[in-house]
């Protein structure tokens, strides 16, 4: 079955999901066990398409068998970028299903057959998205997740969660349209969907000049900026993710805008190609600084935050800021473009980590206030540990994946003579330092008052017992919610540890198409 | 101005009206204080995307992009061909494009052979593609068509679970409460 | 494909469009938005794209225009724009 | 009113840009612009009746050349009704402190013989016809999703011209989520089907192996046909069940 392995990854969450339909609504208690099945099965085939990958260079898989001519059927290509964005998705999904062990946060908890399968059938399309070689599949694939998105954001119990969910569907609508016309443009000129069809006409010189390709290279950027909530186009990110049930904000905020990201990066390497983009267009120094006031204002907006999601919510769009600045810095050795990549992989885990915590800590007190922390750690040792770690990757100190995927940004960014990107970056790693140092003083010192009196009994009790007095829910689920949080933990730290091992595996694709060293092939 | 006119409007035509609709769309989405009316809004810019691909697929004299049909009593390797061919005689008539005819033989050699070799590369210019429409378009259009309607019924499910919670659709409404609420 | 029909359904389409979206009450918005849906049926089916003009016959004139009315049913029917 | 300037300006922005790209057009009905002269659209053109014996290319690309787009198109709307169910269907009794906004009783509208025995007449025919459009989707314009919301729209017409309450007792929720769920599964166990034979997924000429009398042209005929079954199952389950949850408000009870 090893053949067979690129669409195993897409299509086993799928089957689970429709299994799920079938039996969850005599059983509702097989949809969690089916769950985890689907995405053991995606994550094992994942694996085993990267070793392939790592054997024989790139993977191409024909739906329905349509090889000749290229581009009449439905590709998948796997090269060492998606495969690990695969294994990373997978991965972080599954640390969500753990963590989702008994829902929280949602209006209610008789769907959970409806939350399970809008969860697996979100993998299959962010599985999908990564996998295809196909511009209008993706758009296809970008519709599954979204919608799904939507409706994993509309669940949650909060009376402000609805309005972010519209506000969510309109934006992301506009997105995915933008994208679809930026693929009917290229269409139009180059009379190919699949994306190398594509990259062979674009570059062609008679092409080169045509207006209508740099429309659609607008559009489709805006369209993807709007779905990676780049600074500018935002607007939907914080509230949607603050407000979405604890689960869903999981899965949505690690997974959604980094793919996105890889969304974006796959548009310049495999649509438009690196030699179009970085030498035809020369348009680096301008997303440049968009990407340095997108990390300045994320942080900015992120100080001045008190709940805990939503700043969590400004932090990623400063995130963001970095892997978009980062992919289009255009240094010699494209150590911004890895960087970037590699920031994909280690924000996924970090953010994952972040809202795990943010979610237990949800759950504990019903509250999302920040000075709610004070004096946690001494009643929940075990999460406040899981948010330091991720708390020090996000401000990048050495043994964790923040500090690595900064380093290359940097790197990137002193290659490439732009210094304002640097400062940007230091000036938001100082920024996350006050944010998670601020968080850790009230948490390990308890120096604020306890302004919620009714949550004041809960204090000096252990983390096994006492909950909350606002909680209706058990104890039951928080020892699966633990094990998530601290496999995201431990998946930072290794991130960290192998960091050179990632970029290798990066750069076997990268580097082949680097425009900057020789004459890439077309 | 009639040189204006025939040169950039007529032959353009109906990518001036997508772009109109699409424009109307994007206002309506953005600046409607109804949540309806932002939706259908939503739908209008959905359906301009959709009169953009269709029109790519236009071509002048090219009909519908279905064969004329076969006989179902042949057997179907024989009636392929023998449709094909009569087919081919009948539009070729009407064809106003520049065609690129084959001769009826090797066509028919090209079709047996293609008709067993399931991927068809051997089935070479059997069929004048300025005769047929361009499928592709509304191949995808169909599949945008579908992903609109799944859209506007989640949005407007939202816009039911709005009503629910704030008992009004109009945005500006909503946006007082959420800062009453937030204050008080 | 004739294209005097094409422009005459083209202008009515945007008329259609501006109408749906200034009428104030939401019924009729939708019952007007019904009838975009059909025309631009009609302008598909002259474009030679039958299966989408099919498609747009059932989903857009048919069930979307449904859907809308039955949300105005349960929310309210007037707009302020 | 700054959203109304904004609006403008982006409004303006997208109009600039598409007026900029529109002057690089080829012209409306081009036969040889490159979309309509490029090797893919003319491949599915000259090859699709060699290939697969459909003479609706369009079916033929859709369920085909590109099924697994189709597959995934029916997992959107699948995802719809399951995302509107999700939202909107009120399954648990409403928490304490939380107070739902009281709706306006709207006046009853009067049960009128004619329109229910028009539509009790009708409504057989429509269906009858949704099953020609998806059985003869090879032949003329039509296929799965047409039929399956035309039938969907049979079910919507008795839920509008009755009661809500008399169409869920033809098509109750546990029903319409098993036949949506089972008509996807047709679609990708085809797929899987083909996987297990050792071909690529959606291969479906591989099926001739199982399929009575068929070489793989006309197996990937008969499965193009069976999967647009599975894709009017799921649509017809799903058009109603959005239908029947947007006009109850989720409750399946009362209705329009």
């Amino acid at each position: 079955m090893a053949d067979q392995s690129p669409v195993i990854v897409v299509v086993a969450p799928l089957f689970a999901a429709l299994l799920a339909g079938l039996i969850g609504m005599r059983e509702k208690r097989a949809c969690l066990p089916l769950t985890l099945l689907g995405l053991v099965v995606s994550l094992s085939a994942a694996i085993v398409l990267f070793r392939r990958v790592l054997a024989e260079g790139e993977v191409r898989y024909f739906l329905g068998g349509w090889d000749k001519p290229l581009g009449i059927g439905i590709e998948l290509r796997i090269d060492t970028v998606n495969g690990l964005v695969l294994i990373v998705i997978a991965i972080v999904s599954l640390i969500s299903a753990i963590f989702s062990f008994r829902p929280h946060g949602q209006r209610d908890t008789e769907k959970n057959m409806h939350f399970y399968i809008l969860f697996l059938l979100l993998c299959a399309g962010l599985f999908g998205i990564t996998a295809t070689a196909d511009a209008f599949n993706l758009y296809v694939l970008v519709e599954v997740s979204s919608l799904t998105s939507y409706a994993l954001v509309a669940m949650g119990s909060l009376r402000r969660g609805t309005v972010a969910a519209f506000n969510y569907i309109i934006m992301g609508t506009i997105g995915a349209s933008f994208y679809l016309l930026g693929v009917g443009y290229l269409y139009m000129q180059t009379g190919a969907l699949n994306m190398e069809g594509i990259r062979v006409v674009v570059n062609q010189p008679d092409v080169l000049a045509s207006k209508a390709v740099l429309v659609a290279f607008v559009f489709i950027l805006t369209g993807v900026w709007i779905k990676t909530a780049f600074f500018p186009l935002h607007g939907w990110l914080p509230n949607a993710y603050a407000y979405a049930p604890t689960t869903s904000s999981t899965l949505l905020a690690p997974l959604m805008t980094k793919v996105f990201v890889y969304v974006m990066i796959r548009i310049m390497l495999s649509v438009f190609g690196l030699v179009w983009v970085f030498e035809h267009l020369s348009w680096s120094h301008i997303v440049v600084w968009l990407s340095v006031i997108a990390i300045l204002a994320g942080s900015i907006i992120a100080l001045t935050q008190t709940e805990l999601k939503k700043m969590l919510g400004f932090l990623i769009i400063a995130e963001v800021g970095y892997m978009v600045g980062g992919a289009w810095l255009a240094d010699e050795g494209l150590w911004g473009f890895k960087g970037a990549i590699y920031h994909i992989v280690s924000d996924a885990f970090m953010t994952s980590c972040l809202f795990i915590a943010a979610g237990i800590f949800y759950r504990r007190h019903d509250c999302h206030d920040i000075a709610s922390l004070d004096g946690a750690f001494k009643r929940m040792p075990l999460t406040m540990t899981g948010l330091l770690v991720g708390g020090l990757a996000m401000i990048g100190v050495p043994p964790t994946c923040g500090f690595f995927s900064k380093w290359y940004l940097i790197r990137g960014g002193i290659d490439s003579g732009h210094w304002g990107y640097v400062v940007a970056l230091i000036i938001s790693s100082l920024v996350n330092a006050v944010l998670f140092f601020r968080i850790f003083e009230i948490a390990f010192f308890g120096k604020k008052p306890v302004e919620h009196a009714d949550h004041g009994d809960s204090h000096g009790h252990g983390e096994e017992h006492a909950p909350a007095p606002a909680e209706p829910t058990g104890q039951a689920p928080m020892p699966t919610a633990l094990v998530a949080l601290m496999l995201s933990a431990g998946f930072i730290l290794l991130i960290g540890i192998f960091n050179g091992q990632i970029m290798e595996w990066i750069s076997l694709t990268v580097d082949p198409l680097n425009p900057f060293t020789k004459t890439p092939p077309l | 101005m009639r040189e204006f006119f025939e040169s950039y409007i007529v032959p353009y035509f109906n990518f001036w009206v997508y772009v109109i609709l699409m424009m109307i769309g994007m206002f309506a989405m953005i600046t409607k204080n109804n949540l309806i009316k932002k939706l259908i809004g939503m739908s209008i810019f959905q359906t301009a995307i959709i009169l953009f691909y269709v029109s790519l697929g236009v071509k002048d004299g090219a009909t519908i992009p279905i064969y004329f049909h076969e006989h179902k009593e042949e057997s179907h390797a024989e009636g392929t061909s023998e449709d094909a061919h009569h087919k081919e005689e009948e539009s070729s008539h009407e064809s106003v494009g520049p065609g690129i005819l084959t001769d009826a033989e090797r066509k028919q050699a090209h079709l047996e052979a293609g008709d067993h070799t399931p991927h068809g590369e051997a089935a070479g210019h059997a069929v004048n593609p300025d005769e047929f429409t361009n499928p592709l378009p509304h191949v995808l259009m169909l599949t945008a068509i579908v992903v609109g309607v799944a859209t506007l019924g989640v949005a407007l499910a939202v816009c039911q679970l709005i009503y629910r919670e704030f008992g009004t659709l109009e945005e500006s409404e909503i946006l007082t409460q959420i800062k009453q609420s937030n204050h008080g | 494909m004739i294209w005097q029909f094409d422009i005459i359904i083209l202008i009515f389409l945007v008329i259609t469009a501006v109408i749906s979206l200034r009428v104030r009450d939401l019924l009729s918005a939708s019952m007007i938005f019904g009838v975009y849906s059909f025309l631009i049926c009609l302008l598909w089916a002259e474009m030679g794209a039958v299966d989408v003009a099919f498609t747009e016959a059932a989903v857009g004139a048919g069930v979307s225009a449904v859907f809308l009315i039955a949300t105005v049913f349960n929310t309210n029917r007037r707009s302020s724009d | 009113m700054g959203m109304r300037i904004l609006g403008f300006i982006a409004v303006f922005v997208t109009g600039a840009l598409l007026t900029y790209g529109v002057a690089d057009f080829p012209k409306w009905g081009d036969p040889h612009s490159p979309a309509n002269a490029g090797e893919v659209s003319t491949y599915f053109i000259q090859n699709t009746k060699a290939d697969t014996h459909v003479p609706n290319i369009v079916t033929a690309v859709l369920a085909d050349y590109r099924g697994y787009d189709t597959m995934f198109e029916t997992v959107v709307i699948f995802i719809a009704g399951v995302a509107i169910m999700a939202i909107l269907r009120v399954l648990a009794t409403i928490p304490p402190g939380h107070q739902p906004v009281q709706y306006d009783p709207r006046k009853k509208i009067a049960y009128d013989p004619i329109i229910s025995v028009t539509c009790r007449l009708i409504v057989p025919v429509i269906q009858l016809f949704a099953l020609y459009v998806v059985a003869h989707g090879h032949h003329s314009p039509g296929g799965g999703f047409q039929g399956g919301v035309i039938l969907g729209a049979s079910f919507i017409l008795i839920a509008i011209t009755s009661n809500l309450r008399s169409a869920l007792r033809r098509f109750s929720e546990k029903r319409f989520i098993f036949i949506a769920c089972a008509g996807a599964l047709i679609y990708s166990g085809f797929g899987l089907t083909t996987l297990l034979f050792g071909r690529n997924f959606l291969d479906y000429g591989v099926l001739s192996k199982i399929m009575f009398d068929t070489d793989e042209v006309m197996a990937r005929s008969h499965s193009m046909l069976g999967v647009e079954i599975g894709v009017m199952l799921t649509v017809t389950a799903i058009m109603f069940a959005i239908y029947a949850n947007l006009s109850s408000r989720g409750a399946l009870r009362g209705g329009l």
